[in-house]
């Protein structure tokens, strides 16, 4: 929505611009066109601050990634490589990763980064260097609309959400009253409770009450006891897996009864240790499933649990289809040219132009993109957390 | 030898020179008194003594052993114990408690002896015992600060201007109670800026000036002395 | 060199914002204020530029300026800054040092809370898409916005410690009383030092919300603070170089020890623990005492002849 | 500033003047008159509440109870800035310069009520003349106290007797009418005390000045003053001349300690 | 508001603010002492969950360089379940405060001694913070850890009885939280009020010069303090670990923060000041009623800011009374 306003600010009305560019061309002078060396593949993630939570499962995707299409002849015969940058949880270094990544270590695409905030302000670097960005768990509303060259196989929450809404109806079609309750400062919470709340009307449920909460939030009495005044039979919670479980556990140690949704969020087995056995039971709105049927995600699953005793969290999932589309794109640019052939700034366009037109089976499924970028994913999942002891549990597929 | 020996002292505070050359001795069983106008370096010389500052040059010798660069707690078991300026009581505990800091080098059975003498010396002090000492009154918290130094039975006693500030009757009070001490056989180095006072409780005085010693002599004779008299107050 | 420049190019520019958000905690502390508040002036002054920048209410207005927009979110962010800073920095300056401390990073994360919670400005995920001035492409290229802010501030910064102004700040930081009792009135001389940091970190937020693209409540908490002390402190809190310095190289250290890969955040913190303890001046107060300061020169009179005897 | 009084005058009257801290009585109901160009001494001994009578008469303590008129003015009540601005000056007990800057620039600083460029003429040199003058000025200040050639030293590095002279330039600086020194003799060798006698007149005929003098040493407040008053346990027990003072009895036991 | 609603979050206010209270204990005593705010203390409380998670635990998930370490493998001596919960936490707190003692020895003991700008030691705790939270990381990886379900035994989750007509649910894990807190408060208050150490450490608290006049070892003393304050920061980080997990390195960021609001608001070197202002703070935010939740997190500040203005010393603070 705001993007027709760049353009018109584009008008070069000052002097600035005439003497940036000049500056721009006399040191661009010396510069010559660069040829693909090595094939590598940036990722951009936070593997420092407070959102490593979820940069070190995308770091564990995008790495077994790297050396399971490897293992099966990485770009007809020839390895890649991947090049990891460290984003921190801001946007400034955001940012700085991703400029690393382009000029530096002269990748051809970046899957990157982890939060949609950093997203907004290090994808528009990309855009304008026309490197090809795929987001690996950017959900906010206009991340493919940020540019060309910008990516996604993070399904928008809009797509996820409503189907775990209509699964708990399936379970039990008496449920009249909703609770819905919302991590207010998470930007993927806050646009997800919003299509969660949406639903629920849709589906002629009366919200009775919407509460909010921190991400860094660990008490919730307040919020329950509010949950428990209002005499719901369900509650749908959009938050991340610290806050997210406590809140389940809080909800059930207090007393709540009823079926409880949680959002994409919560679709990590990160959460376990903190309701543990109270987990059991919760809903889950997935974008990946280990459940899903597919044979790239049946051996994907194979090969992750055998590495890491643990099927694969979503966040994996979601780097390893990243790095998987840039991948299998570039195998079929080599099929027409040799990829050392290229010029780097022709292959990365030629690279961004690919990924669009393909079709990929990942362990998402089968997915593509529209011409925007924005990812068009076959199946989503819900499912229920089961939990085998205190610490070990599963996401079981429903439907 | 003497109990206490300083050589040749001089102390900055900051970039400026407080004592210069200063030598003195105390031995054992006397009262030596300090006497000279405000800045004129007396407190100074306590703090090096009770090491709670640091020489540039010079030596202090206490008991025969160099003490010029220990620290203020060890000083404190060798047996030099200050009552200093403000009395400095803490405010924020109870006269009992800042009585049993007082020991805080010393444990035994002994402590608490000396806590009951204390309390018969300084009845006021025995009173109120459970009382915050920053409600005493000045009088009362500068017997209090004597009487915390005492508890830590010292070889040495400083006191630093134990008039200041109160009525001439607890002045007097005070000074009688220094006279009794030495008599029970403490040795005293006195600052004081009641010089009549300070003179006629103590056996020898030192004048100083500008961080620099003037004139010192014994105190019954210095005490007529025209001298002093035209130090405080001309002719 | 181009690589150079777009692989560092954003890195310059963050080590000059830095520097300028070090100079606008050091016109209080010039004053003996020790105010961490620019984060909070520093939000708001984004925020204003996100609004006007992307807000639909204003489109009307864009279209009319077209890049005149930009220097006036400068400008109104700098009012608003100024204002807001007046109404906290009136009842606040009463307190000193490490109270004044607190009370300014309680400040600062109210300040958060509410922009989190307003939907003007956007709720968590903040306001995005935010248009670049001046057809600016490379991220590089807001040197030419930074720096001459910079220019300028180092120059104001220079020219006012030199003025009356400049003496009665420092004889507030050097002995508050004894100042007031020479005629120095301190509350007046206190506000204004801290309005002046404040519109600073206004200006810089307004145009650092371009610089970013998009802009939320993260750019405004508690450890934005810390930081940003430590630019001052590091650097040397004496001269006006100081925050320079010491924004700029803290900010560069985290980006500089990249080939560290993981533990460089580690190293980044025994960084600021090392130069703490040696460097208790600062970078810019230990490289002073190199070098002997200049004794004052007295003014030779115009015509000796009229020296009194 | 300038008006005219004929000499001898009653520049400034101290009515009834208290100060209590908690129980504490510090200044007692004392009241006494300050005539055009006089030393006026207050002696006492330590703790006999001078200083706080001081800090009551340039604002920086209020008063529980009583005034202090300057030519008609009432001070009490005032700001010290706004006292400063009025003409009284002062130094302090413990000295109290802007110990981490030179002494040019402490004695600078103190010339801010006689000048007023604001912010931005400062910043865009628009004050060029009044600069000037105060450099000079300054400079005129440290040759009075012969600090000139010691003018880009930190004040902190002067020693105690340098400290005093430096804060009393500093106090000239605000160009006052009335000149309140604080122990200035606190610190100084025999020497430096035997000068600051004739300082303190030269000063005080130099710039037209009323002086009022806190001094322990007594020998020096009899050299110097024109009229003593003495202050014991925050009361005014004696005043006059310094001989009738110097024989009281009462000040006698205040300073000596009766038996 | 109905009774059962108010005594749920009275408990709440009370469970959470106590815990404010040990934290705050340990800020407001190196304060207290040394004059400064030591911003590690955050770190530490983290550490102490950290620490009596190893000894309970012993074996971590798969990030990080201790992956498949295995403290107490089978077969060995210590393998099962080795320490009980309460010597693990006692533990666990002890080797939070040896790392406090460390933390005062390496970054604030050389500063003190060259006599350097007091502030500095908010950089350079903030350094010290820096480390230890990314070390966490380097170690043990960013996920959440939490302690056996039976930590506390076998309580049940929520205690409940009826009041009024009304049922009162109230969460086991607080109602342990606020014993285990009173019970070290009581401790601690009686060290401090009553034992030679403690009311040597308040008189070093109230004038080092004076304290050391009276033959007490300062420097001695400002470790028995950091240790003291890495303890109850250590304790700390374990309480708030069991009743809701130890939620990443970063998890003691935002008691460090809140414990600021806490020491201040109570009066900064205060020590009952602490405890008031952690249970104030605490209520407080127990009581902010649901529909205003989101603001929650302003409340401790927006009450720090207003007592700041209007009693700048704090509720139990004393003003400082300057000299002319």
């Amino acid at each position: 929505m705001p993007y027709p306003a760049q353009r018109r600010f584009q008008s070069p009305s000052f002097a600035l611009p005439a003497l940036s560019a000049t500056l721009a061309l006399s040191l661009s002078l010396g510069a010559q066109a660069q040829k693909v060396e090595t094939i590598s593949i940036g990722v951009a993630v936070a593997q420092t601050s407070n959102t490593a939570l979820l940069g070190q499962e995308q770091v564990i995707g995008a790495k077994f990634a790297e050396k399971f299409l490897n293992g099966r002849g990485g770009i007809n015969g020839t390895p890649f490589k991947l090049v990891f940058q460290d984003t921190g949880g801001d946007e400034a270094g955001a940012i700085n990763a991703f400029q690393n990544l382009i000029t530096k270590d002269r990748v051809l695409g970046i899957v990157g980064p982890t939060l949609s905030q950093q997203a907004f302000a290090s994808d528009p670097i990309a855009e304008r260097a026309k490197v090809p960005v795929m987001g690996p768990s950017n959900t906010a509303k206009g991340i493919p609309q940020i540019g060309n060259f910008i990516a996604r196989v993070s399904a928008p929450v809009a797509v996820v959400a409503p189907n775990a809404v209509r699964q708990a109806l399936k379970l039990d079609p008496k449920i009249k009253e909703v609770a819905v309750l919302y991590a207010q400062n998470d930007a993927f919470s806050t646009s997800e409770t919003g299509t969660f709340q949406q639903t629920a009307k849709d589906q002629g449920l009366t919200v009775a009450t919407v509460q909010k909460f921190q991400t860094t939030d660990t008490d919730f009495t307040t919020q329950v006891t509010a949950v428990l005044n209002a005499k719901v039979d369900l509650v749908i919670i959009s938050g991340l897996a610290a806050d997210g479980g406590n809140l389940v556990k809080q909800l059930r140690q207090l007393g709540y009864k009823g079926l409880i949704i949680g959002g994409n969020g919560l679709n990590t087995s990160n959460m376990f240790p903190v309701c543990q056995k109270l987990c059991d039971g919760v809903i889950i709105a997935q974008a990946y499933s280990p459940a899903q049927g597919s044979a790239a995600n049946q051996v994907f699953v194979k090969e992750y649990t055998a590495q890491y005793k643990k099927a694969p969290p979503q966040f994996a999932a979601q780097a390893y289809a990243g790095v998987q589309v840039m991948v299998e794109a570039l195998k079929v640019i080599d099929r027409k040219k040799k990829l050392n052939t290229w010029e780097l700034d022709d292959l990365r366009v030629e690279l961004n132009k690919q990924i669009l037109l393909g079709k990929y089976s990942t362990p998402l499924g089968p997915i593509a993109f529209d011409k925007e970028g924005e990812v068009i994913q076959k199946e989503f999942f819900v499912a229920q957390i089961k939990m085998k002891d205190a610490k070990t549990g599963s996401f079981v597929y429903l439907k | 030898m003497a109990l206490l020996e300083i050589e040749n002292l001089s102390v900055n505070y900051g970039a400026i020179q407080a004592v210069r050359n200063l030598s003195l001795t105390v031995e054992e069983g006397e009262v030596v008194t300090l006497i000279g106008a405000n800045g004129a370096g007396k407190t100074t010389t306590l703090r090096a003594v009770s090491r709670l500052m640091k020489p540039l040059s010079g030596s202090i010798r206490f008991g025969g052993r160099d003490i010029t660069r220990l620290p203020a707690d060890e000083a404190v078991k060798l047996g030099i114990a200050q009552s200093p300026e403000g009395r400095q009581v803490l405010a924020r505990q109870s006269i009992q408690d800042n009585l049993e800091l007082g020991a805080y080098t010393r444990s035994g059975p002994s402590v608490k002896a000396d806590l009951s003498e204390m309390y018969e010396r300084f009845p006021r002090l025995g009173e109120r015992r459970d009382q915050m000492a920053g409600t005493l009154s000045g009088g009362e918290q500068q017997m209090l600060a004597i009487a915390r130094a005492l508890m830590s039975r010292p070889k040495l006693l400083l006191l630093d201007e134990p008039s200041l500030g109160l009525a001439p009757i607890i002045v007097r009070e005070i000074f009688g109670i220094i006279r009794d001490l030495n008599a029970r056989g403490t040795t005293i180095l006195l600052v004081e800026q009641n010089a009549k006072l300070a003179m006629n409780a103590s056996h020898r005085t030192y004048v100083l000036e500008a961080g620099q010693m003037t004139f010192t002599g014994d105190s019954a004779q210095l005490v007529n002395d025209e001298r002093v008299l035209h130090a405080y107050l001309g002719g | 060199m181009t690589d150079f420049l777009s692989t560092y190019g954003f890195l310059i520019v963050t080590m000059l914002q830095a520097g300028l958000l070090g100079l606008s905690l050091y016109f209080p502390l010039q004053a003996g204020q020790l105010s961490l508040a620019s984060p909070g002036f520093y939000s708001l002054g984004g925020y204003v530029a996100a609004i006007l920048l992307t807000n639909p209410a204003f489109a009307g207005l864009r279209d009319t300026l077209g890049n005149a927009m930009f220097p006036l979110t400068w400008l109104v962010a700098a009012v608003l800054a100024g204002l807001l800073g007046l109404l906290v920095g009136v009842p606040a300056l009463r307190l000193r040092g490490i109270y004044l401390a607190l009370a300014t990073i309680a400040f600062v994360e109210v300040l958060r809370v509410i922009s989190l919670n307003l939907s003007i400005t956007g709720g968590a995920i903040g306001l995005f898409g935010i248009p670049q001035p001046f057809g600016i492409v490379d991220r590089w290229q807001y040197v030419f916005i930074f720096g001459p802010l910079l220019i300028l501030t180092l120059l104001f910064a220079r020219q006012m410690e030199r003025s009356r102004v400049g003496r009665a700040l420092r004889a507030i930081r050097e002995d508050e009383l004894a100042a007031d009792a020479m005629g120095v009135p301190p509350t007046r001389y206190k506000v204004l030092a801290f309005v002046t940091g404040a519109v600073l970190a206004g200006i810089v937020g307004a145009m650092s919300a371009p610089l970013l693209s998009s802009w939320n409540a993260r750019q405004g908490t508690f450890d934005a603070s810390i930081a940003i002390l430590a630019f001052v402190l590091i650097g040397g809190s004496r001269h006006t170089w100081g925050p320079v310095v010491g924004g700029a190289l803290l900010t560069a250290v985290p980006e500089v020890l990249r080939f560290l890969a993981d533990w460089r955040l580690v190293i980044n913190g025994l960084v600021l623990v090392v130069a703490s303890l040696y460097l208790p001046q600062g970078i810019v107060g230990a490289l002073e005492k190199l070098g002997r300061p200049r004794p004052p020169q007295r003014p030779t009179p115009v015509k000796p002849a009229e020296v009194r005897p | 500033m300038s008006a005219v009084t004929s000499p001898g005058s009653v520049v400034l009257e101290a009515r009834n003047m208290t100060r209590r801290f908690g129980g504490l009585i510090a200044v007692n109901d004392v009241s006494f008159d300050v005539r055009e160009g006089e030393i006026f001494g207050l002696i006492g001994p330590n703790g006999a509440g001078k200083t706080t009578l001081f800090n009551l008469m340039t604002g920086l303590t209020p008063p529980s109870s009583g005034t202090l008129t300057y030519r008609g003015t009432t001070v009490t009540g005032l700001q010290p800035n706004r006292v400063a601005a009025l003409g009284l000056s002062r130094t302090f007990q413990n000295i109290r310069l802007f110990k981490g800057l030179n002494a040019l620039e402490n004695v600078k600083i103190a010339q801010h009520v006689r000048t007023e460029a604001g912010l931005w003429r400062g910043v865009f040199g628009a004050a060029k003349a009044e600069e000037a003058r105060v450099e000079a000025r300054a400079w005129e200040l440290l040759d009075l106290v012969g600090m000139a050639d010691r003018a880009g030293e930190l004040a902190a590095n002067f020693s105690y007797g340098d400290q005093r002279k430096l804060e009393i330039a500093r106090a000239l600086a605000t160009e006052p009418r009335v000149l309140l020194l604080d122990e200035p003799a606190a610190g100084m060798n025999t020497s430096e005390k035997g000068q600051l006698t004739g300082f303190i007149r030269q000063v005080r005929d130099q710039f037209n000045l009323t002086v009022l003098v806190i001094e322990h040493h007594v020998p020096l407040v009899m050299n110097l003053c024109d009229r003593v008053a003495v202050l014991n346990f925050g009361q005014l027990i004696a005043m006059g001349n310094p001989a009738e003072v110097q024989r009281d009895p009462k000040v006698i036991e205040a300073y000596l300690g009766g038996e | 508001m109905e009774l059962s609603q108010f005594i749920q979050n009275l408990m709440n206010g009370l469970a959470i603010g106590s815990v404010y209270a040990i934290f705050a204990l340990g800020y407001t005593l190196v304060f207290s002492i040394l004059g400064i705010i030591n911003f590690a203390h955050g770190a530490v409380f983290t550490l102490g969950a950290y620490f009596t998670y190893t000894l309970v635990v012993g074996q971590f998930e798969n990030n990080g360089l201790l992956k498949g370490v295995n403290l107490f493998p089978d077969g060995s001596p210590f393998s099962g379940q080795p320490l009980t919960f309460a010597l693990a936490t006692l533990l666990g707190a002890t080797l939070a405060g040896l790392v406090a003692v460390l933390i005062e020895r390496l970054a604030f003991r050389p500063m003190r001694s060259r006599g350097a700008d007091p502030l500095l030691a908010l950089v350079s705790s903030l350094g010290v913070a820096l480390v230890i939270v990314n070390l966490i990381q380097l170690l043990v990886g960013a996920e959440i850890y939490n302690f056996p379900s039976n930590a506390y035994g076998d309580t049940p989750p929520a205690l409940s009885f009826t009041l009024g007509g009304k049922i009162v649910i109230i969460r086991t894990v607080q109602v342990i939280i606020f014993a285990v807190s009173l019970v070290m408060l009581a401790v601690l208050g009686y060290v401090i009020g009553r034992t030679k150490i403690g009311k040597a450490l308040r008189a070093v608290a109230e004038s080092p010069t004076t304290a050391s006049l009276l033959g007490i070892s300062v420097d001695r003393f400002i470790l028995i303090t950091f240790f003291l304050s890495g303890f109850l920061g250590g304790l700390a980080g374990t309480l708030v670990g069991t009743a809701f997990g130890v939620a990443g390195p970063y998890f003691g960021v935002v008691y460090g923060l809140k414990g600021l609001a806490v020491i201040v608001l109570g009066g900064l070197g205060s020590i009952p000041g602490a405890v008031l202002g952690g249970l104030v703070i605490g209520l407080a935010e127990a009581f902010v009623p649901s529909q205003y939740s989101a603001y929650k997190d302003a409340v401790a500040f927006a009450l720090l800011f207003v007592i700041l203005l209007v009693r700048p010393q704090g509720l139990l603070g004393r003003s400082a009374i300057q000299k002319v």
